[in-house]
């Protein structure tokens, strides 16, 4: 059996973990465009702000590939799949066919066209090991950096190099930050938050043109910087699949086993969707569990054990300067606000399940009790909600479900 | 006459001698074997007790009760008699023929009595003869001052006194004497005002112990068996195993080899192993009788008409062997003391702790003997 | 593999395995030397009307925080699930998953949980002192 | 506080410098005795509640507490205690009787205490129970007289009388569901079948999960006849006709209705909630002819299957009612003596009534012996068996086997703080609050009475090889392995043993 793997990302390191389970001898081979083996792009952020180093961020030691006889192929991208041939090409013109290919590709940085951003030279994306060190090299403590979008990447960069630069702006279409994961209220704490320690939002505005050092703005405002960091939004790396007809949904569509809509090809991670249980909807979960997870199921179907995904949710877990945030699912259905001064913490119903929760701050202790009942559809009914909305906690089950859940004796 | 207290008013651990000789086939010979036999173990006793008892030994009388006893003085013996002569038929008294000799001092009176019950009296008891004769006997041991019934059973007798056991034999004449069977005591108590009605062999009717070992098991056995009209006058291990024997043979009818079940009862452990009828038998006797079980060191002899029973303790704590030759079998507390009188042996074995060797006269010789 | 379990009907909330826990897993060697310390037990008592019971890491054979670890810093070992701190963003996405509410961070922010006191060479110390048995090590 | 303010019992010492303010002990106090102060950021104690229960000092991790006896004393009074003093002051404001619970706590003589054992020195030898059978096996009823053959002479083996079955002479005497909690219960039941003893239901009935125990329970029948049907009957192994108890002889029982639950209700079989009150004597029994009848009767509903037990408490006339309930067709004896536990008794009749076991017991037996009928009836003496040598001296004054409670409860944990009657035992044992009851897990609780049994039998072993006997029968009434210490002639003449020395 021949695997083939393309992208060395999260979803590829679980993949290899899923078919060594199965197939101890078949050949895997792993292409990856950039020049490091699977990593958590999450991580940059931290490696900038002294969490952690980039040594230590591969998510798996040399010794894993070579003990799963994984032949590593770096810096080396896919140009093409030849799904009749089975085989796929790479940009040094090797021809590598397969038996089952992978497609763990990711994404990309979205850079919307701008007037005058070709002027501008000191200009950086936030994704990857490599931009996040060009990023580090070119700050200054004098540098005024300004970052285009308000979003999670956007956001967890600021947080990377705040206390190495003098200033930072940030400037988002939206009329809130973290859109994508807050609501309104949850934003404004958050946001005051981050003001306090220094960051300048420009929200619900936009850059119109650029000069070398200066941003314009729709308002009419001008921003002059010393660095740009845009982190607008990404998009997915779906070209591969989509030059051989594969279906696509923003991402490469796939079924709860991974599949693509092309034979013996399976997609994984963020450059593919998976079905959302809180909203019924095929969407592009790009969140790191997510990958882990599908890279999991698409390897063990790959390698003949079937298995389903069919409790995809997303769920993030971020923090800023330690003011964590831990959201999960859709924000539908009933609306229940329960947050503190120290605390902000909503939850959402729907026909008797929790579907969705945003927490802020101390409200997040032991917050996967949600994110199980959101995950595992638990039917509120079966359990005391009023006490377990009050705080995550296991009394509020049946005792015949608690006791099954800790381990009953055999 | 004694300034050191009688036997019975103090209890006396002791250690022993003991040697039983019977003839299957029922002949009788003199006491000689059994002194040369005791007279070998001569540092088992220390001179203050010894005695015999032999059976056969009177079969002119051999429907009558022969009664032996130790008077302290004539007084004791005119009380006695009158009492005996108010329940009994005596149809001969006498003297029990003596030797003077040194070794053998502060002698009682010492008188032998044949006779029966007397038949108004025994009809108004309501009791049958040997219930009778042995209350008669144990009343008077408790009652009259100065008189010790020390033998009271038919065809047979009891010969005791203080001194080495070889000497008591002579000073009584017991070459004199022929009987069927015999044993022989020598005693070791390690305490003792060392009365004379305090030497072994221990009887009641014809039922004769002689015990070499000092039980544990003492007060629960006296204070269980004196619930049944017997009286403990001596505190002697011998005297209460002999009242247990008594009661368990004669007033429950249980043979000899029972009787040792339950003097020396197996271990539960060994019990619950067995099957279920003697499971069942076993548990019934421990558990009824419980309290006739007896603990600690000993080795008996038990005489009877008829037989001789050889019996020790169940871990086995003293020595007991038993030996045979011909019609003869040997029982003693040494090896060398059946050798000594009879060294060619047809075979010797050594009873295991709590199983009781029994041996009794053959058809014909129950015939002429009993 | 054995595992902790707590037996909900014999459980007293007395703490005594919150207070045991966290001796154990500190550098002390004495339980008076907690005075005044605000304590971060890896197990932890929830209290009811008349039920309590102390939970802590179930060691899942499919564990969720091990694959929402985004430092890698959540590992399995044979049944064992154990955390190497150094590795630790603290970044609370396997706080956001765990089922059981079993991860917390300790006072540096690094996430902490129960390894079964395989570093401290016994019994779990919850265990050996529960004063009811209601915590028990064992296979099922 | 007016002048009816009286100090409190105890002092709680809490050493500051250990206490961690885990609150470990206000959680387990349920005299609530201890609460954390947040002003003072300290744990403070209020301790005019405090029973000297000891839960909080077992319990506290750091080791930080002491309980001691107030030394506050009222003036030096050799005739007037500060005891007799509180008690007035109590009766005068409260004008109730004045309760007590578990045993006598007065320094009366402990006759166990003054009595020695023997051992083998030459003469004859010890026995090791190491290395020979060593047995403790005993039957408890009535004794066959004579023996009966059947036709072909063979022993029938058939007892006339049912026979009760104990691998050691050591039985948990009665102890009701109600004045101890379900538990307590459990770990006693589940105990007896481990261990091969019985255990007994005292008059609260039996509750249908201990059912499947009966092989080894005594089913008590007392003066209130609570959860007494045919079914209760046939359950058990024996059934115990209760005529009085060692710590309350002559007066009934008292379970405040606070104590009565829905189980306990429905094992006692009486409303929840109302009082259970057992009268001073049955009704139905005003002489001893009264008493045989009900023995028969019990006798007839169970088929004669079942040996019948009469408990009274050791009193004067012991001897001759002894004598009077072995002639009435009773199996068993038992004998509890003023020393004997409960959960609640008027304090004055617990320090005042009965006499101590140790000199009804040989009374009994003695009594029993000279009339020929100790066979008729075994005899169980409770009330007070602290250790396996009361146990050694009991069997050698002439019990069968002893009766054990206080020991068995402090065996569950029962420090004896003798309050019981409130209801609020911090050990789940005395007590029917489902928060408290919990604290007994009955794992715990089999394992240690199956321990502190194992652990007498051995000593007995020890003791009795050390007699050089080698089956408990043989020491049992054998009083020549006693001797009396300190005891005067009548002493020595009512125990049947001779001094020390002798």
């Amino acid at each position: 059996m021949k695997y083939v793997i393309i992208g060395a990302s999260i979803a590829a390191a679980s993949a290899i973990e899923a078919i060594r389970k199965n197939d101890k001898t078949g050949s895997i081979t792993l292409i990856g465009k950039e020049n490091d083996p699977p990593y958590c792009r999450p991580l940059i952020s931290y490696a900038l702000w002294g969490k952690t180093t980039f040594e230590k961020m591969p998510y798996r030691s040399p010794l894993f590939y070579k003990e799963n006889k994984v032949k590593l192929i770096l810096g080396k991208a896919a140009t093409a799949i030849d799904k009749k041939k089975k085989t796929v090409t790479l940009d040094d013109k090797r021809v590598f066919s397969y038996d089952k290919l992978l497609i763990a590709t990711g994404s990309r940085p979205f850079v919307p066209p701008m007037d005058g951003l070709e002027k501008v030279d000191k200009k950086f994306t936030f994704m990857t090991i490599d931009s996040a060190k060009a990023l580090e090299k070119e700050i200054t403590p004098q540098s005024r950096v300004l970052v285009i979008g308000a979003g999670l990447i956007g956001l967890k960069c600021c947080e990377g190099i705040l206390d190495k630069v003098a200033s930072i702006d940030v400037v988002d279409m939206a009329p809130r930050i973290l859109p994508s994961i807050l609501d309104e209220n949850g934003a404004k704490r958050v946001q005051d938050f981050l003001e306090d320690k220094g960051i300048t939002f420009h929200l619900g505005d936009s850059t119109a043109s650029f000069t070398k050092k200066t941003a314009t703005l729709k308002s009419g405002g001008k921003i002059s910087f010393d660095i740009l960091v845009l982190a607008v939004g990404v998009r997915a790396n779906t070209d591969l699949i989509d030059a051989i007809g594969g279906e696509l949904n923003r991402g490469i569509v796939t079924n709860d086993q991974c599949q693509t809509t092309i034979p013996d090809i399976y997609a994984a991670g963020d450059c593919a969707t998976s079905h959302d249980i809180t909203c019924d909807t095929e969407r592009v979960l790009a969140l790191f569990p997510n990958a882990n997870i599908m890279g999991e199921i698409a390897g063990s179907n790959m390698s003949g054990t079937e298995k389903h995904y069919d409790d995809a949710i997303a769920a993030n877990a971020i923090g800023f300067f330690g003011l964590h945030i831990v959201t999960a699912g859709s924000y539908i259905g009933e609306k229940l606000d329960l947050s503190t001064p120290t605390g902000y913490k909503v939850l959402f119903t729907h026909d008797d399940h929790l579907v969705g929760m945003i927490l802020i701050g101390d409200t997040i202790a032991r917050s996967g009790i949600y994110t199980n009942l959101i995950r595992k559809r638990v039917s509120l009914s079966s359990l005391n909600f009023a006490l377990i909305a009050q705080s995550p906690q296991l009394m509020a089950f049946k005792s015949t479900d608690r006791v099954s859940m800790l381990g009953e004796r055999q | 006459m004694y300034d050191s207290p009688l036997e019975g008013e103090v209890r006396i651990p002791a250690g022993c001698a003991i040697t039983g000789i019977f003839s299957k086939t029922g002949r009788r010979f003199s006491g000689e074997q059994a002194i040369k036999s005791i007279s070998l173990m001569r540092d088992r006793s220390n001179g203050l007790g010894g005695g015999f008892a032999a059976y056969g030994i009177y079969p002119e009388y051999k429907d009558y009760y022969a009664f032996h006893l130790f008077y302290t003085d004539k007084t004791a013996k005119k009380a006695c008699e009158d009492y005996l002569e108010t329940y009994f038929d005596i149809i001969n008294l006498s003297k029990i023929p003596t030797r003077k000799m040194p070794e053998i001092t502060n002698a009682p009176l010492i008188w032998r009595y044949f006779l029966s019950p007397l038949k108004t009296k025994l009809a108004e008891s309501q009791l049958d003869e040997a219930e009778y004769v042995s209350r008669q006997v144990i009343k008077i041991n408790s009652n009259l001052p100065g008189c010790c019934i020390f033998s009271s059973g038919k065809n047979m007798g009891v010969f005791k006194a203080v001194g080495f056991p070889e000497d008591v034999g002579r000073f009584y004449r017991l070459e004199d004497y022929k009987g069927y069977s015999w044993t022989v005591h020598g005693r070791y108590p390690t305490n003792t005002p060392g009365w004379w009605g305090g030497a072994h062999p221990f009887s009641l009717l014809d039922c004769s112990v002689v015990h070499n070992g000092e039980i544990s098991s003492y007060d629960a056995n006296r204070r269980f068996i004196e619930m049944f009209g017997y009286k403990c006058t001596l505190q002697t291990d011998t005297e209460v195993i002999a009242y247990m024997i008594d009661y368990l043979h004669r007033k429950q009818s249980l043979p000899y080899k029972k009787v040792a079940r339950i003097l020396a009862a197996p271990f539960w452990s060994t019990i619950d192993r067995m099957d279920k009828k003697e499971r069942d038998e076993l548990t019934y006797l421990r558990n009824n009788f419980s309290s006739m079980l007896v603990t600690g060191p000993f080795s008996i002899i038990v005489g009877f008409n008829g037989g001789l029973m050889a019996l020790n303790d169940r871990l086995k704590l003293r020595s007991l062997i038993v030996g045979q030759k011909d019609d003869m079998v040997y029982m003693s507390s040494e090896e060398a003391a059946i050798r000594v009188i009879a060294p060619q042996l047809d075979s010797i074995t050594y009873p295991k702790g709590g199983e009781p060797y029994i041996v009794t006269l053959n058809r014909e010789a129950q015939q002429q003997c009993l | 593999m054995k595992r902790v379990y707590v037996e909900e009907n014999w459980c007293l909330a007395c703490h005594l395995c919150e207070y045991w826990c966290a001796l154990s897993n500190s550098p002390l060697d004495n339980m008076v030397k907690l005075k005044n310390k605000d304590i971060r037990p890896r197990i932890q008592v929830e209290e009811g009307k008349d039920i309590n019971f102390a939970v802590s890491c179930r060691h899942c054979t499919d564990p969720i925080c091990v694959k929402s670890c985004i430092s890698g810093a959540l590992t399995i070992n044979n049944g064992l699930i154990q955390i190497d701190q150094s590795k630790c963003v603290g970044c609370y996405t396997c706080i956001m998953a765990c089922p059981y509410g079993a991860l917390m961070p300790n006072e540096e922010g690094v996430m902490q949980k129960c390894e079964l006191c395989t570093s401290n060479g016994t019994e779990p110390s919850c265990v050996q002192h529960c004063p009811n048995n209601a915590i028990k090590y064992e296979e099922r | 506080m007016s002048i009816n303010y009286l100090p409190s019992e105890y002092e709680v010492y809490r050493n500051q410098d250990r206490c961690i303010n885990c609150r470990v002990c206000e959680r387990q106090c349920a005299n609530e005795v201890h609460h954390y102060d947040a002003d003072l950021k300290k744990m403070i104690s209020d301790e005019s509640k405090c029973v000297d229960c000891q839960r909080c000092v077992t319990l506290c991790p750091t080791h930080a507490l002491k309980i001691e006896k107030n030394t506050n004393r009222y003036k030096e009074n050799a005739n007037w205690s500060q005891e007799s003093i509180t008690n007035i002051y109590r009766q005068a404001t409260t004008g109730g009787v004045l309760l007590g619970s578990m045993g006598n706590p007065k320094e009366y003589p402990i006759y166990w205490d003054k009595l020695l054992i023997n051992a083998s020195q030459v003469t004859n030898p010890s026995i090791d129970p190491l290395r020979e059978p060593m047995e403790t096996r005993t039957f408890l009823g009535k004794k066959d007289h004579h023996i009966h053959y059947d036709k072909n002479g063979e022993i029938i083996t058939t007892n006339e009388n049912p026979q009760l079955e104990l691998s050691t002479p050591i039985m948990f005497s009665a102890m009701s569901y109600g004045s101890i909690s379900y538990n307590a219960h459990k770990s006693l039941a589940t105990a007896s079948k481990e261990l091969g003893i019985f255990y007994n239901t005292g008059e609260g009935g039996l509750h249908e999960d201990f059912y499947a125990y009966g092989p080894n329970t005594i089913v008590q029948v007392a003066s209130g006849r609570f959860g007494v049907e045919p079914d209760y009957l046939e359950a058990g192994a024996a059934v115990e006709i209760k005529i009085g108890q060692g710590a309350k002889p002559g007066i009934g029982g008292h379970l405040p209705g606070t104590k009565i639950t829905a189980e306990v209700s429905k094992t006692r079989m009486i409303p929840q909630g109302t009082d259970a009150i057992s009268p001073a004597p049955h009704h139905d029994i005003y002489s001893i002819e009264d008493l045989r009848q009900l023995v028969y009767m019990l006798k007839e509903t169970t088929n004669y299957k079942k040996p019948i037990i009469v408990k009274i408490a050791a009193v004067h006339n012991v001897g001759a009612i002894a004598s009077g309930i072995a002639r009435c067709g009773a199996d068993i004896i038992a004998i509890d003596g003023f020393r004997g536990g409960t959960g609640a008794a008027p304090a004055r009749i617990r320090d005042n009534v009965g006499i101590p076991i140790e000199l009804a017991l040989a009374t009994v037996d003695k009594r029993l012996r000279e009339e020929g009928i100790r066979d008729n009836v075994s005899l169980v003496v409770g009330g007070s068996i602290r250790s396996s040598a009361d146990v050694i001296k009991a069997i050698a004054l002439g019990a069968d086997a002893c009766y054990i409670a206080t020991s068995a409860l402090i065996a569950l944990g029962c420090h004896l703080c003798r309050s019981c009657h409130q209801g609020k035992c911090n050990w789940g044992i005395a007590t029917q609050r489902p928060e408290l009851v919990k604290r007994l897990n009955p794992e715990i609780g089999k394992e240690h009475l199956v321990n502190l049994i194992t652990a007498w039998t051995h000593e007995i072993k020890e003791m009795m090889g050390g007699m050089g006997i080698n089956s408990i029968e043989a020491l049992r009434g054998n009083r020549l392995m006693l001797r009396g210490i300190g005891l005067n002639e009548k002493e020595l003449e009512i125990l049947g043993v001779q001094h020390a020395g002798e």
